[in-house]
């Protein structure tokens, strides 16, 4: 084999989770970051809002409540141990990212700027606290820019844009990746020590959805296939506040400056659902809230979306309302300045996509697919665990949206992903190259790269008789409908069976293309697959699942049951078939309880 | 609405060069032209090659050139664009296929200007942030939003006649970094940037900045890099 | 493999680029207009006789000279501008308001001097 | 909080640099030709051009206050028109605009000429060209 590579650890992916395990692991272990996208160009770079710390820049803050609110916003399901874990880390990590240059916003004293976000409390008084540090509407961006940037310091080896095709182990042990150089379509292999997935999610199973085109699941679905469970699949996070059909996110960032929904009676719904918090409770709480002014008919013009309103008088009249103030006591006000300088980059989305001006006029949302709770299982070193008593995999970690660590548990709050990823992130490769410290190589087996060839082999040689844009269109639509924000028996068994016999219908997909070089066609055929067996996952666990909780709620069990289900979905292929299993949530500190904001 | 796409067509591995072929297909006028591509690769030429990822002008993958212009392919609309479309790959760079070029010596401009944070000196003692105040924070908000889509630098007459020139996309990192309060190393930054390949190969066309999709004024940036340079000033 | 990089000049022109491009290639061309043309004429007047002669009968003629007080005023006018705002980065946000009034002065400038010039050449 | 101002000398900002040094010059030589032009149209009016010259041969003059510029015309007394003072000033618009004009030749060949060796040789062309038009130009000024 003429490409093949060998490096201690090798990450997957460049989002933040994936350099700042390239940034952490490079320092003791020969370390190679391969990302099917140049790093810039992760999602990361889309998260807008903000990566929360209890810094108490503005305000008393703690990282107790943080641990609390983030234990309540996971609808209790998320593991309490990895949650205070991530909350004591959150201080020392804002700060790290700051050192290595992050150009935060600032307070009047120089120090790191905070602002409010959904779910986010000071436990004593209830009320929303400004724990979320940001630099303007681009927080991920600079986040990602500036783990790149310091990367290249660094002298981290990219693989820019080589696709991870396949997972390889042997002896039950982690032994590289094969991926494909998109450039020439060759085969490479990655052999190494440890291997650190840290793909992104897979919101691209829905129709409407806030993610890129890339994320497909890759990582999840590459694991899936050689016999890793995932967890949690059944809880994915539906943003309250995407742009009417395309789905682009609006953050959450908007009400946290004071904005509010309205809906077609031109009223604030808000306080009906969470009287205290108001517009800014979690997003299941929100999401939900406008699925239910909608169907009772109170959509704009009785139709499926209502709006959000930033105009400063409207802003500055709730704000009147809810008695709400500056850090100094004075009433809270806004003019037009500050919702140009606080979130411009939703002014210029609203203004390109909608030919909306937010200072003038309001926004046309509804809910959209965002975020992947569920994912591949690890604990909170990010070492991936394969079963309900937390085996370790030796050799194979995951970090950021693709795991599932799960300190999101039915519900993320805002703010709490940016900071995973680099919490998890960094544990990861400082694990992963610890780990190939003492570990030797394993022995590569002859032919690694036997299963990837034959994917493709599959794909160009289809019948034909299929198009893969129509399949994918297909299961976008049917995983939105049925097993979007509300669901029920029926409609997921319904789903289940067309996911099943799309995954069919794909066997049928012919790729046209017959070239090596940039292939892209090849290349989102094999991601179809990778959306199909991801949406069977998801599909699967949450019909399994019959409760209501988080981010998943059914019409036919709308309460939660900690009695029954106070428990994570492990879900797992064997012998071609998903099977389903069980794992305990740790719970240390807070007793499950009723859930209100 | 029908609209009729002309699109720059090149397979590395059946033709010398490229040429155009016109696609005519139905579109809603607040379709993205990304939308357009996405689906004629999906109905009616699969092996249509192109970047993309974000879907909203936020990773920087899929800048070409549309009606002679470089945009983002997802940050235009076909109400912007009108119902006749052609597009083309960026100039300037190599060819990999149809839209696709090779962004590597876009990449090693930019790491030429030293494109990260150097402050050696001690961590503040408490362990706690670098201060800043907030209007030496906006001394580089600018400059922080770029997404190196190479858009601007793709489009500048200079770059064009020699790919020696760093660029405009590497110039904004640099002033990113020059006029960051914390940031330490603007001095070699400017050295950098102060030879025959730098500056000094911008003439102010303007291009760059009618080009840049997230709206960043470059030749001003370019401008104060300039005048940093000459006063050394960096206020 | 791939195309390799060539930007034509065709492609180049092609280019829709906004004033400032055009600007830009018209101070590019005055420029060398005038550097050219000065160098010609002082080789003509040091060499003189016929061939200096020659050379300097060129710039008699009165299209010659509509081009080349295109050449000097146009990149005068134009040079001050990039002078000014080079000087003052703050003034790039309204180049595009610099390069109107930039036409505003030159058009009437260059339009007077036309004038004058066919007056002079076809009047006597 | 107090924020501290920070400067770079020279040397650190790479001010040494020759494409960061013409830089400059080719802005602060157009303000000179300006200047420069200025006092030779301001002369020519002081000196009696409205009556005796046309627009051309005023624009000749200010472009360069050469005498054998206004000889074709109506001027009845040329001695202040070849005096030393507009010698000087002839002779310094023909430095700093061959200087300006023959860098501005340097930039367009660098924009196209990306090897040192091929920048290299332009330099060292341009110099020659500049003392050639710099020596011719002098010679005509003084002995005209
Ligand atoms: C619009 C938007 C706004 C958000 N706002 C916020 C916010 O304000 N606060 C917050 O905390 N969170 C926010 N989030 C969530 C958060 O941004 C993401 O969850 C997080 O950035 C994910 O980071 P990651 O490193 O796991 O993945 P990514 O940054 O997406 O990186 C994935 C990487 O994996 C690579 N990859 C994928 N598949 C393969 C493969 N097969 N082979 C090789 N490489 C591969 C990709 O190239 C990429 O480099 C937001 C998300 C969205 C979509
Ligand atoms: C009023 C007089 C003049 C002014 C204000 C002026 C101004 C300028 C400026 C500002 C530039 C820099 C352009 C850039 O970097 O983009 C320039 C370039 C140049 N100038 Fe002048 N100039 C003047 C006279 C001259 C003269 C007399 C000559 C010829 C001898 C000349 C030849 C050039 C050339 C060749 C360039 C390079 C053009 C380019 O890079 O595109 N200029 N001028
Ligand atoms: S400056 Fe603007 S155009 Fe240039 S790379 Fe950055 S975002 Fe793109
Ligand atoms: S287009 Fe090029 S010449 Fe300068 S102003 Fe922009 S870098
Ligand atoms: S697809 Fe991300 S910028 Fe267009």
């Amino acid at each position: 084999m003429a490409n093949v590579h060998q490096f201690d650890v090798v990450v997957v992916g460049a989002g933040g989770a994936g350099l700042m395990a390239g940034l952490y692991a490079s320092r003791t272990a020969k370390t190679a970051v391969i990302s099917k996208l140049y790093p810039t160009r992760s999602h990361t770079g889309a998260a807008q809002g903000g990566i929360s710390a209890a810094l108490g820049n503005y305000e008393e803050d703690k990282p107790e409540w943080h641990m609390y609110d983030t234990v309540k916003g996971s609808d209790y399901l998320g593991d309490q141990d990895a949650i205070e874990f991530m909350c004591n880390e959150a201080i020392d990590a804002v700060l790290e990212l700051e050192h290595m240059g992050l150009p935060f916003d600032r307070t009047p004293e120089g120090k790191i700027s905070q602002r409010p976000f959904g779910g986010h409390t000071n436990n004593e008084t209830g009320k929303p606290v400004r724990r979320a540090a940001h630099a303007a509407d681009r927080t991920g961006h600079m986040i990602l820019q500036t783990l790149y940037q310091q990367c290249l310091k660094n002298k981290v080896n990219f693989f820019d844009e080589y696709q991870v095709l396949d997972f390889i182990m042997v002896n039950g042990r982690a032994a590289g990746v094969v991926a494909v150089e998109l450039a020439t379509g060759e085969l490479h292999t990655i052999h190494a020590k440890a291997v650190v997935f840290a793909t992104g999610g897979h919101g691209r199973i829905f129709e409407v959805t806030s993610n890129a085109y890339a994320y497909t699941g890759d990582g999840a679905a590459i694991l899936l296939r050689r016999g890793i469970p995932l967890e949690d699949m059944e809880f994915f996070q539906f943003h309250p506040t995407g742009i009417y059909k395309l789905g682009i996110l609006i953050t959450e960032g908007v009400r946290g400056e004071g904005g509010v929904l309205l809906n077609g009676n031109g009223e604030r719904f808000m306080p009906k659902y969470a009287p205290t918090v108001k517009d800014l409770a979690s997003r299941d709480v929100v999401s939900r809230a406008i699925y239910t002014e909608i169907k009772e008919g109170r959509g704009i013009n009785g139709s499926n979306y209502v709006y959000l309103d930033i105009r400063p008088e409207s802003v500055n009249k709730y704000a009147a309302v809810d008695g709400r103030t500056n850090p100094d006591g004075s009433p809270y006000t806004i003019t037009a300045d500050t919702v140009l300088k606080k979130i411009p980059d939703i002014v210029d989305f609203c203004r390109v996509y909608l030919g909306v001006d937010p200072v003038t006029q309001v926004m046309p949302i509804q809910p959209t697919a965002h975020y992947t709770m569920g994912g591949i299982p690890t604990n909170k070193y990010g070492e991936v665990v394969i079963d309900d008593r937390n085996t370790i995999f030796p050799g194979l970690y995951a970090a950021g949206e693709c795991a599932c660590v799960s300190v999101h548990g039915a519900n993320r709050l805002g703010t709490n992903s940016l900071l995973d990823i680099v919490v998890f992130g960094k544990h990861a490769g400082l694990k992963a190259a610890e780990y190939a410290q003492s570990a030797d190589f394993e022995t590569l087996p002859g032919e690694v790269e036997a299963d990837a060839r034959s994917a493709f082999e599959a794909l160009r040689n289809g019948s034909k008789k299929e198009n893969a844009f129509d399949l994918s269109n297909e299961l976008k639509k049917v995983m939105f409908d049925d097993v979007g924000i509300y669901r029920s028996e029926k409609g997921m068994a319904e789903a289940l069976d067309k996911v099943r016999e799309l995954k069919e219908r794909f066997k049928d997909v012919g790729v046209t293309d017959t070239g090596k070089i940039f292939n892209t066609e090849l290349l989102n055929a094999w991601e179809l697959g990778n959306l199909l067996d991801i949406a069977e996952t998801v599909a699967m666990s949450a019909l399994n699942r019959k409760e209501s909780r988080g981010g998943h709620s059914r019409e036919d069990y709308p309460e939660r049951d900690d009695g029954s289900w106070l428990k994570h979905t492990l879900i797992a292929q064997k012998d071609g078939k998903l099977e389903i299993s069980y794992k305990p949530v740790v719970i240390t500190k807070h007793q499950p309880k009723a859930r209100v904001y | 609405m029908e609209v009729t796409v002309k699109i720059f067509r090149y397979n590395p591995e059946k033709d010398q060069r490229g040429n155009y072929v016109t696609y005519k297909v139905e579109a809603h006028e607040n379709d993205r032209v990304l939308d357009v591509l996405e689906y004629i690769k999906g109905k009616e030429d699969g092996t249509l090659s192109f970047r993309r990822s974000c879907a909203h002008g936020i990773c920087g993958s899929d800048a070409m050139r549309i009606n002679g212009r470089n945009m983002l392919a997802c940050k235009v609309l076909i109400r912007d664009v009108g119902t006749n479309i052609t597009v083309e790959p960026l100039l300037g760079l190599k060819i990999s296929k149809d839209l696709i070029v090779d962004m590597e010596p876009f990449f090693d401009n930019y790491k030429k200007v030293l494109p990260y944070f150097i402050n050696d000196s001690p961590l503040p003692e408490d362990g706690r942030e670098r201060l800043q105040s907030p209007e030496e924070r906006a001394r580089f908000d600018e400059t922080t939003k770029c997404i190196l889509c190479a858009a601007c630098t793709t489009s500048c007459p200079s770059y064009w006649a020699n790919g020696e020139y760093y660029g405009p996309a590497a110039i904004v990192t640099a002033h990113r970094f020059i006029f960051d309060s914390r940031d330490e190393a603007a001095g070699e930054r400017l050295q950098i940037l102060a030879e025959t390949d730098g500056v000094a190969r911008c003439h102010t066309a303007y291009n760059c900045t009618e080009a840049c999709p997230r709206e960043i004024k470059i030749t001003r940036a370019i401008g104060e890099v300039k005048m940093a340079m000459t006063t050394g000033k960096l206020d | 493999m791939g195309l390799k990089r060539d930007v034509s000049l065709s492609a180049g022109l092609r280019y829709k680029g906004p004033a400032g491009y055009l600007t830009f290639i018209l101070h590019r061309i005055g420029g060398l207009g005038m550097g050219v043309f000065i160098a010609v004429h002082i080789l003509a007047a040091f060499i003189g006789g016929r061939t200096g002669g020659f050379l300097n009968g060129i710039y008699e003629n009165w299209a010659f000279q509509i081009f080349i007080f295109f050449c000097v005023l146009f990149h005068a006018i134009n040079g001050l501008r990039i002078t000014i705002l080079d000087l003052w980065p703050k003034l790039q946000d309204y180049q595009t308001e610099a390069i109107w009034v930039e036409w505003a002065v030159f058009i009437p400038l260059y339009a007077v001097s036309v004038y004058v010039i066919l007056s002079t050449a076809l009047g006597g | 909080m107090t924020t501290k101002s920070r400067r770079l000398s020279i040397k650190d900002r790479g001010l040494t640099n020759f494409e960061a040094v013409m830089w400059i010059f080719t802005r602060l030589s157009a303000l000179a030709i300006y200047g420069l032009i200025l006092a030779g149209l301001i002369g020519a009016l002081v000196m009696g051009a409205r009556n005796n010259m046309n627009f051309a041969d005023v624009m000749r003059w200010a472009f360069m206050p050469n005498v054998t510029h206004v000889q074709s015309t109506d001027l009845q007394d040329l001695d202040p028109w070849a005096s030393p003072f507009w010698k000087l000033t002839a002779s310094a618009l023909l430095l700093v605009a061959a200087a300006h004009g023959i860098h501005g030749l340097v930039v367009i060949a660098d924009d196209y000429i990306a090897s040192k060796s091929g920048r290299n040789f332009i330099r060292l062309l341009s110099i020659v060209f500049l003392l050639a038009m710099s020596g011719m130009g002098l010679w005509l000024i003084w002995t005209s």
